[in-house]
């Protein structure tokens, strides 16, 4: 088999946020000191660098290797040749989001942080142009917000919105199934391993406990506060797409009651992680935040900006300011949805749906390899007798 | 010890110094074994042994010999040539009286030449041990003869 | 200080260092009619070499080639050996240059000492040995070792009880306990540097273990447990005394390696590791032996071919860097490392009786704090002149050997040589420029 | 025993009762490991004139030496022989040591027990031991018919003939003449500088070849001890150190026509150099494809091209893509690699082409930025100190790195047609192996060093060369500068691949040797000579008939008894001892001193005594 050097591939992944590609001399101390590729079938980091010194594109894109990664920086930091294999893998992950993305709009956004900046504020005006437009009667005596801002006609918003997400990320999840089980070959495999996979999809989307594997002991702690952010996250996401009746209400309920403390609970934990990363970004503490691309901060910060308005609308709705509520409500929707818009299906946020679903791929491809051999051993046994 | 009755050829290897000499050397460096029946003298050139000399040594019991020399690395001009013809004439003359000329053997051996030294050593031994020992007298008597005939070949130079 | 004809001597050169490349510069020099003083800091000259096993790529025991080299030196009547000296300062000046240097004391009278080592025989107060790399014990008084230079005791008084058996056992009456360290100047035109190297720590990678298991080993112990007349006569792992059966030597543990802020290579070593394995696979023939190595870099004349035979011999080469050794079962060590070369599975944890860790080369002396010679990036003494390799900043100092980066014998060797040619050359130019100087002034004079 | 042939054995060599001191080493256990050396001693206490027979740890250590000292005056011995290892490593340090007590050097004989016995025996202690008795036996029966010699003492010529105008050549050219020696520089082409001409930019410093070349050169023209001759060789070499006579043939002068000079050197440096290894047609597409260079064609390329610009440009083509190929000619593996011409493979590594590679390429990287740079090798060799810094540099500079397998190396063929761009397929061992293919528009090829022409000399003078085809050093450490041929010496790459910087210090470590050699008035040989014992001389001229040596042999008439008779003479310089004559001579006239037939017979003798009596 004769693979073909595509010598600018490099130049891409650096355009991406790769540091020091080139420096790589192949020594493999990344490798082995990864506490994650030995269960990956080795060679990772060092495979996705050589992928990428000699320009095997194709190759790369059928590899999962950048999405088992958690860096912890290990291998950045033992590097001889200070060739930042963890960086490397951080920016083939930018790029893999990216030519998943058949819509070219990853590939601007991460390229270019004025792109990225100018869709999130177009998205923005588009939404704050729809509540000038269409918002709903403003009373002012007291806060009513389901009668500014209708729960029906924001329910609508948000499964309109959903789909449409949900549509580029499916494809781009589709793109990186169809990429990395070998294309064809994909057909091969037994429809009975996908679907006796499905539950590690799940488990890994709700716990990211692969994480756990990675590095020395402050993943741990990474992995802890990241779970806090996908809980926050995840309950932010079923509060306001499948609860959302019952959580945006005009009726302030005690303290106690679930809505409540589930919102708190959600608010905390999108706001202390994300402040706690900015801080870690901002200060290069841990080798994760050596490097930080704008993709990076934008993410942060809209994260940042959409829990702290959506916290401030419960304070000025449980405050009594009918008008400030209204007001902080357009701003926090003109922030939360570019920023699900954009990052979604085309930045960073896709991860949420690549990193368990790699885990997936890479459990049907060791599931199928292992049926494959239990299939040839008993002719290999022939051959032998 | 009944091992220790067995024969055991004495085995004289007469080794260049600039070349074989130091290849036994590097036999050694690279410890590789040979038989403890094989004895090195280390020679300018073994082109200044004359005939009988080698018959000498089949008198006193010697085996076997091997001239280990430079061969076309010879430092000295035209010395390698001299002794191969010098061994010729002696083959000949061991072949009349029945000395076997396996006893004899002429190689060539470098300083890295490790193999070819283990391997020409080997093969006297071998050739050796199926011969048994040297016949003394036998050699004794060429000997003689020998250094008659350069006495006479003197008074045909001299006339 | 006042200067007394004592303490004062002259010199054409001064060479500080008694290692391979420095006994190579003095016999130069010295065979060129010009008197010479080694200054060596340890109580025997030969440096390194003197404690390794056999050298690379002739297997020629190391002590039958510095043997010849130290006792000429040593006789020659051109050479003073300064031992157990250190120096103390270089000043240039308009006359030569002023070396400083501290005697240190013996406590033991040079002169009487006959080299019998009934002192220590006598002795009883015995501290690891650093010739034997800790391995084996030394007596507080005791001549170097076994073929040292010169055959004189040397008491130590760190680990001295001043207890008086040696005292006793002398039968020259050679032991001064008051003997204090004493200054002397040299005055010379020429100084060469022949200060040699040292081996960064051990522990330099903490992810290798050595501080925690015994077992990871420096490759100057396995010479000496290599060398015939070493601490146990064989090879016998430290922690626990057992033959190892599967040993390890793991390439660049000190060098070529931004990590631990020693980017270059240090030449040596692939070297060293393929002749330690050659022999060790003489000694243990049953034994697995595996280097671990980036780039094997046998690049001097006979090297490649040494290389190769090492491979013929059965001597496993992985090429991959090792990033971790940990221990296992308390004295076994498990090296982690990525067979880079091979196709699939290449992650691996390989299990070995003992690991041999190539520790970089670094300076043994920086003499900036006491002299004007500048030192590279890499800490070694800086050579501007590509043309002389063995020129400094400051004429008239030169240097030899390991002391301008690393290097191997046959290189010091040939490098010693020339700084003595070097050193020639600016004795005769200053021998010129003083006879014409003489020849004006006598002129002025008539 | 057949020794009373009085043809045979001259007792006249034998004192009345030698006294000879047997030493046995046991070389820290090299030796007593193997060979039982306190038996051997005890046993050797029993051959004929053995008066002291002792084992000591390290016999070439101080104490070992002066054990031989105090013996020598304290038991009266007036003959030595130290059983330790080869003589090539301490025959000279024990004739020191005996020296020393003020007994002839040549009163000393070394038995080999080590490299002939311990370690070639390893496994047969019971042999081994044996061996060495009857071996030290064999010496001492040497020793005792040894007569004490004398070197020889020849006058000295203050002159040295560098051969080799190359950095080398005048660097010794240089060194010598600083410290007085006069010295007559012979270089083939028309000017100085050699090979520096064909560099670029020297590693580690950047510096321009051409300009150290004129800097060295303007050092020696302006040196009046330095004679120069262009476009001349060296034509005819013979004597001997000291009285070397030298014929060179060239056409300098004022005329320019061809001429031919004697003269005469005390020291000649072989400071020849190397030839850039030159591949075979077809080896890599080499000459069928025209952008295939190597290294040397490359640098000049690379020197030529005066224009920045953002892609190199060869031939009025720009070049994309660059591919280096390492160890061209170079570690070639048997069985793979074509032989050359001589029927010899070149599996040395010629050590500076890693380093070469990487600064071509990073001054490709850096000038031409868009030509992109890929680099075939086995294993990357930047030893030197600053070397390291060039393969950083070149990766920091987007030098794409692949690596080969000596027996698996990489094929260059033509992508297309004739000019098309190149095509590499590579099993790359940084890929697992994997066989990859590039496209390229220029293939470089790192050409190795083969040994320089020198064979006039080598012929003349008989200079060994090793396996490699270099001249070959007497020993890599002891002595590394110096060639079996007394007063002939090695600088730089005649002896084997260096850079530059090696190159000057090689080269002035053998400048160093050489005026050693004139810091005495007269120079000192060695007396294996022939020696003719005139009372057995019936002056028949047999040997003349087989000397080949041009005056180291002759017949004068003499007066005796007072007739005149022929007998033969030697010329001490000139005779090589290679004792041609000796074997001839009806009347065992003629002999080499200290290698006589008849000690050679004594050897003989003690090899077949039976010393071990109770053993047998």
């Amino acid at each position: 088999m004769a693979g073909k050097f595509n010598p600018d591939l490099h130049l891409d992944i650096t355009g991406f946020g790769g540091k020091d590609i080139d420096m790589c001399m192949n020594c493999g101390t990344c490798t082995t000191i990864c506490p994650m590729s030995e269960d990956s079938g080795g060679g990772f980091p060092r495979r996705v660098i050589r992928l990428i010194q000699t320009g095997q594109q194709s190759k790369l894109e059928e590899t999962l290797d950048p999405w088992l990664c958690y860096y912890c920086g290990d291998c950045t930091t033992n590097c001889p040749r200070q060739a930042n294999p963890a960086e490397t893998m951080m920016a083939s992950r930018r790029y893999l989001t990216a030519r998943y993305d058949f819509t070219g709009l990853a590939k601007l956004f991460y390229k270019s942080a004025v792109a990225e900046i100018l869709a999130i504020i177009l998205v923005g005006l588009f939404v704050t142009g729809l509540f000038v437009a269409f918002h709903g009667p403003m009373v002012l005596n007291k806060v009513e917000l389901n009668t500014f801002a209708p729960v029906h006609a924001v329910e609508l918003g948000d499964w309109i919105m959903a789909a449409v997400l949900s549509f580029f990320l499916l494809a781009g999840a589709a793109r990186m199934t169809w990429w990395t089980l070998g294309r064809k070959k994909m057909f091969r495999i037994s429809p009975l391993i996908f679907i006796q996979q499905i539950p590690v999809f799940f488990v890994h989307l709700f716990t990211q406990k692969r994480w756990k594997k990675c590095g020395s002991h402050h993943s741990g702690i990474r992995w802890m506060k990241h779970l806090l952010l996908v809980s926050g996250y995840l309950s932010m996401l079923t509060l306001v797409l499948i609860l959302l009746r019952w959580f945006q209400t005009d009726k302030i309920y005690p303290f106690y009651y679930p809505q409540r403390l589930w919102g708190y609970y959600a608010t905390i934990a999108l706001l202390y992680p994300t402040v706690d990363f900015m801080i870690s970004r901002w200060r290069r503490k841990e080798p994760i935040h050596l490097f930080s691309e704008a993709s990076d901060w934008i993410f942060l910060v809209m994260l940042f900006l959409t829990a702290l308005t959506g916290i401030m609308v419960n304070i000025f709705r449980v405050g009594g300011l009918p008008m400030a509520t209204y007001l902080i409500y357009v701003i926090h929707l003109s922030i939360a949805v570019p920023m699900l818009v954009v990052e979604v299906p085309f930045s960073k946020w896709s991860h949420i749906m690549y990193r368990p679903l790699s885990i997936y791929l890479y459990g049907v491809k060791q599931a199928a390899t292992r049926a494959n051999r239990a299939a040839d051993e008993p002719a290999s046994e022939k051959v032998a007798a | 010890m009944l091992s220790e009755n067995k024969f055991n050829p004495k085995i004289l290897v007469l080794a260049t110094e600039a070349c074989a000499y130091p290849g036994a050397d590097a036999v050694g460096k690279a410890h590789l074994e040979y038989g403890a029946n094989v004895y090195v003298f280390r020679v300018p050139s073994p082109v200044v042994f004359p005939e009988d000399f080698y018959l000498r040594c089949y008198a006193k019991g010697i085996d076997g010999i091997m001239i280990a020399a430079c061969g076309s690395d010879c430092p000295y001009r035209g010395a390698y040539d001299r002794l191969a013809a010098r061994i010729d004439r002696l083959t000949t003359r061991m072949k009349t009286r029945g000395l076997e000329i396996q006893r004899i053997r002429l190689t060539a051996i470098c300083t890295v030449c490790i193999k070819a030294y283990l391997k020409e050593i080997g093969q006297l031994d071998e050739q050796l041990r199926a011969l048994g020992p040297v016949n003394k007298s036998v050699a004794a008597q060429l000997q003689q003869t020998a250094r008659l005939e350069m006495r006479e070949a003197l008074q045909v130079h001299a006339t | 200080m006042i200067a007394t004809a004592d303490n004062e001597r002259h010199k054409d050169a001064v060479i500080i260092g008694g290692g391979i490349a420095g006994l190579q510069s003095a016999l130069d020099l010295a065979d060129q009619g010009y008197k010479v003083a080694v200054v060596e800091r340890q109580a025997s000259i030969g440096g390194r070499m003197i404690s390794l096993s056999k050298v690379y790529p002739t297997l020629d025991c190391a002590s039958c080639i510095t043997t010849p080299k130290m006792s000429a030196a040593a006789h020659h009547e051109n050479i003073e050996l300064l031992t157990y000296t250190e120096v103390d300062s270089i000043t240039p000046g308009p006359n030569g240059h002023t070396v400083v240097v501290t005697r240190k004391a013996t406590h033991v009278n040079a002169d009487k000492c006959i080299g019998c080592r009934l002192c220590e025989y006598a002795c009883d107060t015995e501290y690891p040995d650093d010739f034997e790399q800790g391995l084996g014990s030394v007596r507080a008084i005791s001549v170097a070792f076994t073929n040292a230079i010169p055959q004189k005791a040397v008491l130590d008084a760190d680990y001295c009880l001043a207890c008086g058996l040696c005292l006793r056992a002398c039968p020259t009456d050679a032991i001064e306990f008051d003997q204090q360290p004493r200054q002397e100047t040299i005055h010379a035109d020429v100084v060469i540097v022949a200060s040699g190297f040292q081996l960064n720590a051990l522990t330099i990678k903490p992810q290798y273990s050595a501080a925690q298991n015994q077992n990871v080993i420096s490759p100057l112990t396995l010479e000496r447990l290599l060398a015939p007349h070493g601490p146990y006569g064989r090879v016998l792992r430290p922690s626990d005394g057992k033959i190892p059966e599967s040993i390890a030597f793991v390439q660049c543990a000190g060098s070529r390696d931004q990590s631990i802020g020693v980017p270059y290579c240090s030449r040596v070593c692939c070297m060293y590791a393929i002749k330690q394995a050659m022999l060790l696979s003489g000694s243990l023939p049953t034994a697995d032996i595996t280097i671990y190595y980036m780039d094997i870099r046998a690049f001097g004349k006979g090297y490649e071919q040494f290389y190769q035979n090492a491979k013929a011999m059965g001597i496993n080469f992985v090429r991959g860097k090792v990033s971790k050794i940990d221990s296992v079962d308390k004295d076994d060590l498990l090296v982690h490392v990525e067979y880079t070369e091979e196709p699939q599975d290449c992650v691996r944890k390989q299990r070995h009786d003992m690991v041999v860790l190539a520790q970089g080369m670094i300076p043994q002396w920086n003499p900036t704090s006491f002299s004007p010679v500048q030192i590279g990036s890499d800490g070694f003494v800086a050579t501007p002149d590509s043309v002389s390799p063995c020129t400094t900043n400051v004429p008239g100092i030169f240097v030899a050997g390991a002391a301008a980066g690393p290097k191997d014998i046959v290189d010091s060797i040939a490098e010693a040589g020339a700084a003595a040619m070097e050193a020639g050359r600016y004795l005769s130019k200053r021998a010129h420029l003083d006879h014409t100087a003489r020849t004006v002034a006598l002129e002025l004079i008539a | 025993m057949d020794n009373k042939d009085e043809n045979v054995v001259r007792d006249a060599a034998m004192p009345t009762t030698p006294r000879v001191g047997v030493y046995i080493c046991r070389c820290g256990g090299n030796i007593s490991d193997v060979v039982d050396t306190e038996h051997v001693a005890e046993i050797c206490r029993l051959i004929p004139g053995v008066a002291v027979s002792k084992v000591h740890t390290f016999m070439c250590s101080d104490p070992g030496q002066q054990t031989i000292s105090d013996d020598i005056k304290q038991e009266k011995l007036d003959r030595v022989v130290v059983a330790s290892c080869s003589p090539f490593l301490h025959e000279l340090t024990f004739r020191g040591a005996v020296v020393r007590s003020k007994m002839n050097p040549y009163l000393y004989e070394q038995v080999n027990i080590r490299e002939q016995c311990s370690w070639a025996h390893k496994h047969d202690p019971r042999g081994a031991t044996a061996k060495a008795i009857q071996l030290i036996s064999a010496a001492v029966g040497k020793v005792s018919r040894a007569t004490p010699l004398a070197k020889i003492r020849l006058p000295n010529h203050r002159r040295a003939l560098v051969v080799g105008g190359g950095p080398a050549g005048m660097k010794v050219a240089a060194d010598l003449a600083a410290c007085g020696i006069s010295v007559v520089l012979v270089e083939q082409s028309d000017r100085l500088g050699g090979k520096l001409h064909t560099l670029n930019r020297l590693f580690p410093t950047g510096q321009a070849a051409i300009q150290l070349a004129a800097k060295m050169e303007s050092q020696v023209l302006a040196d009046p001890k330095i004679e120069i001759l262009l476009n001349s060789k060296v034509t005819k070499v013979s004597g001997f150190i000291g009285n070397f006579e030298v014929g060179i043939h060239g056409n300098f002068g004022p005329s320019g026509k061809t001429t031919e000079i004697h003269t005469t050197v005390g020291v000649i440096v072989m400071a020849t150099g190397f030839k850039p290894y030159v591949p075979r047609e077809g080896e890599f597409n080499y000459k069928k494809h025209p952008t295939v260079l190597t290294t040397v064609d490359f640098n000049s390329l690379l020197a030529t091209q005066n224009t920045e610009g953002r892609t190199l440009h060869y031939e009025g083509r720009s070049i994309g893509s660059i591919a280096f190929i390492h160890c061209v000619g170079s570690r070639q593996v048997d069985g793979v690699h074509t032989p050359g011409p001589d029927g010899r493979l070149n599996t040395y590594c010629s050590r500076v082409c890693c380093t070469t590679v990487l600064n071509q390429a990073l001054q490709v990287r850096q000038r031409f930025p868009e030509t992109r740079v890929y680099d075939l090798h086995q294993d990357i060799r930047t030893y030197g100190r600053g070397h390291e810094e060039y393969y950083t540099d070149a990766s920091r500079a987007g030098v794409v790195f692949f690596r080969y397998h000596g027996d698996e190396p990489p094929t260059v063929t033509n992508a297309n047609g004739p000019t098309s761009p190149l095509r590499i397929n590579v099993k790359d061992y940084l890929s697992w192996g994997e066989e990859l293919e590039l496209e390229v528009d220029m293939v470089v090829l790192a050409v190795g060093m083969t040994a320089g022409p020198c064979e006039t000399l080598v012929d003349q003078l008989k200079l060994p060369r090793g396996e490699d085809d270099f001249l070959q050093e007497i020993h890599p450490k002891l002595r590394p500068v110096e060639i079996s041929v007394n007063g002939v010496l090695l600088a730089g790459t005649s002896q084997a691949p260096m850079n530059i910087q090696e190159t000057l210090a090689a080269a002035g470590a053998a400048a160093v040797k050489a005026r050693a050699m004139f810091t005495t008035e007269e120079v000192e040989l060695n007396p294996y000579v022939a020696q003719v014992d005139t009372h057995l001389c019936e002056g028949s001229g047999v040997c003349l008939t087989q000397c080949e040596y041009d005056g180291a042999l002759a017949m004068v008439e003499t007066q005796e008894n007072g007739h005149s008779v022929r007998k033969a003479q030697v010329n001490p310089g000139l005779c090589v001892g290679c004792g041609a004559c000796v074997a001839v001579c009806p009347t065992q006239a003629i002999n080499v001193s200290g290698w006589r037939i008849d000690q050679y017979d004594a050897m003989v003798d003690g090899l077949v005594r039976d010393v071990e009596p109770a053993m047998v």
